[in-house]
């Protein structure tokens, strides 16, 4: 039974999607219900797989339609890709279970067709971590993005002028990686990931490997926003519904990248990235610039959601700079800051929905008093400030703490101050919107309520938006806590051999 | 393959491309898209891919033109550049 | 930003070109990419899928998988069209009518409830054209072919070039052709949206279903080989029929996706007044 | 003197596709940065898409390879094991990629029609599908 499950994961929310979909023509009560409970088969599925995974130490593999290696296509789960489905399928599910209401209020009549979309786009990213075929990959980036846009075109009045910006960059980027694939397959003759390690290391002089390589590595920035090609980003999660917001901002960039490191580790070998082409210091360059880019234009932001997008935009910048530091310390910072980022940015997002939900505002002075009406929702808001910043109970300090090991140890200083320049900017950020909240009076611009009129009703998010939120802010501590096992038992089994 | 043809049906295409780019009006962009989509189908057709051909014929010149029309009808005919 | 855009898209061009040098030559048969794993296929394809249309025969069975995401991106696209464009239904601003003895037009404002079944007038678009009865009379003769024809292409997708994409294009072309050549309240009276959301969802859900089946069979996903028990022939023949079953499914879905993105396109949602 | 651009004009032919390849490659490019007009962009965008196709169907062709249809003729005994034997791999084109560009063909009328539908709406909010005069409204709107 187990050995299903990597086929399991992916098909229970696609035939959920498609059922959704079907039924939501008929009767659109029963949508909501059968999506979650796709979602918790999924995750449940991607727990299971880490557990085996984790306790033989032996990477689960699954052929479709009974075709092994080059022939057929052939799914992989090893240590690294077992923990990001547990993230995705685990974000997923909470962020639909919290904005039931959100969903209920905005999308009337379509509510059916944006649960379909939203588990198609889980299944999408689900697909894409496991996959181990590079073709499949593109088909599967393509379902990700197309469900994408549509889930960011119904959103304000900007949206559709934004999810068109993030259509055309999204296109150019995944032809790139097309292309890539392209190059790949004119010069080994085999679209198998596995198939394709074993080839490349004779080719490791071609100029088409290395254009494949270069191809691969544009599409890839273009669609994870680094800073020359992020111009998307910005607009598109800002624009968005606070549901499709919740989904795509923690989960599309970190897949990306995650996408980014399984590409330079097991298709182009570790000595073709670092040794054969020595490109690791030019990538820190750009991951410094997109740090510095995206942390200086958060400052600028009025916009609440906006100024994630830009802290988002620069977390980018850790992860790939992280990467590409070549040494254990760095890759295992990296890794470990998908699974964190992840968390904080839905946690951020989450605030973000909460606050749009109750003050009809994302503007930066929504959240005027917010700490006497809504202490629970600041509560967790400032655990998960905090765990941006990078305060050591939570999890962000551990992964930016590797982070920083790895930069000390590659000798790369002008990264270590890019990461302790971003942290300063995000205590700036996150302080203001403190003081925001905390000092000025809840609403003196506010018509009706009375300045300062002694205990002001506390009126909280509901509880279906609030629990989940608290449970996500809770787990920020539970990571931090135990990120150094989570390094240990599985982290430091995903970085290859060579890396010292 | 006879490699003049291909040569020419090659520059044909090349031709209906930038002409799509380059002209003015929205709905002859349209028609011109869908002429490079039918140069497209010819070469697949003269390369033997034969399945491709037919995809390409159906779907890049046929359905992809209508949707164009289509929207050119909810939109303006008119570009500046 | 243009002078920009001509200079980044120069230089690419330039850096590719150089590199063309790299390819093995055009159609050489000993290029890697036709000597690694395609002489498989070439080979092995009838005997283990008895379909000699070796690209019908990797379409739907060697990476059968690949073509069941490729149905969801095409069902996906249709999705977004309807969650992005469909309007709420009740919005009835402007509505015309002409009375069919006289000829006169009535044009009504944000009218309420009009009988709509009355002999004596008969509700136009406001880009109403005359009807054409050349192109009425040729498009009714057309049509049934342009429909067998597809089928056609869909039960002969394992010996001749064609199959379920192919099939599906020409059957959803056939009703476009209907929605263009009368108008499209006639074609959304004949298939409604509310059958073409749930036939593009059957669809797909036919490709995935029997994978789901031979997952429950014991076999592995889109093992067509785990339907032998239930079709009753040999394995190789299960092949055959499941990459069949597969590809009606995937005509299902794409002619009526096709169909519900012309109807939303070219209404802008309201799937009043089309083109 | 004629033997030489006999084998001149074969070198070009025989890079012809590749060439025209990044030359549509590089047009579609070019009218996605640098057009003004939204659906001038998703024309380009399309032209973009196909040029991949040009690519993966040049390399899958073989000198004297038909069509990828087994003929009847040779392997009328449909028992397996010894039916290929009879296949000679070098008869056939590799049909590896026509099965990827069916994909990719169907992945473009997908964008295609997502890429529309959202021009139409951002037409109906700002009444204009150039780019300029979209900003010049958000800038004071």
């Amino acid at each position: 039974m187990l050995n299903t499950f990597p086929a399991i994961i992916i098909v229970v929310p696609l035939l959920a999607a498609l059922l959704i979909a079907g039924i939501s023509f008929i009767d659109r009560r029963a949508c909501f219900p059968i999506g979650v409970a796709a979602l918790l088969i999924s995750f449940a599925g991607a727990v299971a797989m880490l557990v085996n995974v984790v306790s033989t130490g032996v990477a689960m593999e699954y052929r479709f339609g009974g075709w092994a290696g080059p022939m057929g296509i052939v799914y992989v789960i090893d240590h690294l890709s077992a923990l990001v489905l547990v993230v995705i399928t685990g974000i997923a599910l909470v962020n639909l279970v919290s904005s039931r209401q959100t969903i209920i209020d905005e999308l009337k009549e379509k509510d059916g067709a944006f649960v379909a979309l939203y588990l198609l786009f889980t299944a999408g990213l689900v697909g894409m971590t496991a996959t181990g075929d590079a073709f499949n990959l593109y088909v599967l980036l393509e379902i990700t993005s197309l469900s994408g846009y549509a889930l960011i075109g119904l959103g304000s009045e900007r949206a559709p002028l934004a999810s068109l910006k993030y259509l055309f960059l999204g296109t150019i980027g995944a032809t790139f990686y097309l292309v890539g694939v392209g190059y790949l397959y004119i010069a080994t003759g085999s679209l198998n990931m596995v198939d394709l390690a074993t080839i490349i290391p004779g080719l490791m002089d071609s100029g088409v490997i290395l254009f494949a390589f270069i191809f691969c590595m544009t599409g890839l920035f273009v669609k994870m926003a680094m800073f020359p090609v992020h111009g998307w980003l910005p607009g598109a999660y800002s624009e968005a519904s606070s549901p499709a917001a919740g989904l795509i901002a923690p989960l599309t960039t970190k897949v990306m990248i995650y996408i980014l490191i399984r590409i330079c580790l097991s298709v182009f070998s570790v000595e073709y990235v670092f040794a054969n082409l020595d490109v690791g210091q030019i990538m820190v360059w750009l991951a410094i610039a997109t740090i510095v880019f995206g942390s200086v234009s958060a400052l600028a932001q009025t916009n609440y959601r906006r100024m994630l997008t830009y802290i988002i935009i620069a977390e980018v910048g850790y992860m790939v700079g992280g990467f590409f530091l070549g040494n254990k310390m760095g890759m295992s910072g990296a890794m470990l800051h998908i699974v964190n980022d992840a968390v904080m940015t839905l946690c951020l997002f989450m605030v973000a929905g909460i606050v749009v939900n109750r003050m009809k505002t994302d503007d930066r002075d929504g959240f005027k008093g917010l700490f006497r009406s809504m202490p629970f929702t600041m509560a967790g808001f400032v655990l998960a400030a905090l765990s941006i910043i990078g305060v050591p109970p939570t999890c962000g300090f551990f992964s930016k703490w590797y982070l920083i090991l790895g930069g000390v140890a590659a000798g790369n200083y002008w990264f270590v101050a890019a990461l302790i320049f971003s942290s300063l900017v995000n205590a700036v950020l996150f302080f203001r919107l403190f003081e925001i909240a905390y000092f000025e009076p809840f609403g003196d611009d506010h018509h009706g309520e009375s300045p300062g009129a002694g205990a002001v009703g506390i009126k909280e998010a509901p509880m279906i938006m609030l629990l989940p939120f608290l449970a996500v802010s809770f787990l920020l501590i539970v990571l931090g806590v135990y990120s150094g096992r989570i390094v240990t038992n599985i982290i430091y089994f995903a970085i290859p051999g060579g890396i010292i | 393959m006879i490699w003049q043809l291909d040569l020419i049906i090659l520059v044909l295409v090349i031709v209906c491309a930038i002409a799509a780019i380059n002209v003015k009006d929205l709905l002859s962009a349209a028609i011109l898209l869908s002429a490079y989509s039918f140069m497209l189908c010819l070469l697949w057709a003269v390369m033997g891919a034969v399945d491709v051909a037919f995809t390409e014929a159906t779907v890049g010149a046929g359905v992809s033109t209508v949707f164009c029309v289509a929207a050119v009808f909810h939109t303006t005919r008119r570009t500046k550049d | 930003m243009k002078i920009l855009g001509r200079v980044t898209v120069i230089l690419c061009g330039l850096l590719l070109l150089v590199y063309v040098g790299e390819f093995p030559d055009f159609a050489d048969p000993q290029s890697p990419a036709s000597t690694h794993v395609s002489p498989y296929y070439i080979q092995n394809a009838l005997e283990d899928t008895a379909v000699p249309n070796l690209v019908t025969a990797i379409l739907a069975d060697y990476r059968g998988y690949d073509t069941m995401f490729e149905a969801t991106v095409i069902f996906t696209a249709g999705l977004a069209c309807f969650f992005l464009m469909r309007l709420p239904k009740k919005e009835e601003r402007v509505v015309f009518y002409r009375h069919r003895a006289t000829g006169v037009t009535l044009r009504i404002d944000d009218c309420g409830a009009v009988p709509k079944d009355t002999q004596a007038f008969h509700r136009i678009d406001s880009q109403w054209v005359p009807r054409d009865l050349i192109i009425r009379s040729t498009t009714r003769l057309l049509i049934p072919f342009v429909q067998i024809y597809a089928l056609y292409v869909l039960a002969h997708g394992h010996h001749s070039p064609g199959g379920g994409f192919q099939a599906g294009v020409v059957l959803g072309a056939s009703i476009i052709l209907l929605a263009i050549s009368q108008d499209l309240r006639s074609a959304i009276s004949k298939i409604k949206e509310k059958t073409l959301g749930i036939l593009s969802s059957l669809g797909v859900l036919i490709y995935a279903g029997t994978g789901f089946l031979c997952l429950l069979l014991g076999e592995s996903f889109l093992d067509y080989g785990a339907l032998a028990s239930l079709l009753g022939t040999d394995r190789v023949m299960a092949r055959s029929h499941g990459i069949l079953i597969v590809e009606v499914g995937v005509a299902m879905a794409v002619m009526s996706v096709l169909i519900w993105i012309y109807y939303n396109l070219s209404s802008a949602g309201k799937q009043d007044e089309g083109l | 003197m004629r033997g030489y651009n006999m084998d001149l004009l074969n070198l070009i032919a025989a890079k012809a596709n590749y060439w025209t390849y990044i030359i549509l490659m590089m047009v579609g490019f070019y009218a996605l940065i640098a057009k003004n007009n939204l659906v001038k962009k998703i024309v380009g965008m399309t032209i973009f898409q196909t040029a991949v196709l040009l690519f993966y169907v040049s390399m899958s062709t073989k000198k004297g390879g038909t069509i990828p249809i087994l003929h009847h003729g040779e392997t009328t005994s449909l028992d397996p094991g010894h039916v290929s034997a009879l296949v000679n791999v070098a008869d056939y084109v590799n049909p590896l990629p026509h099965v990827l560009m069916l994909t990719a063909i169907v992945v473009g009328v997908a964008t295609l029609g997502v890429a529309l539908s959202l021009a139409i709406k951002v037409y109906k909010t700002y009444g204009t599908l150039e780019e300029d005069e979209i900003n010049l409204q958000l800038r004071n709107g």
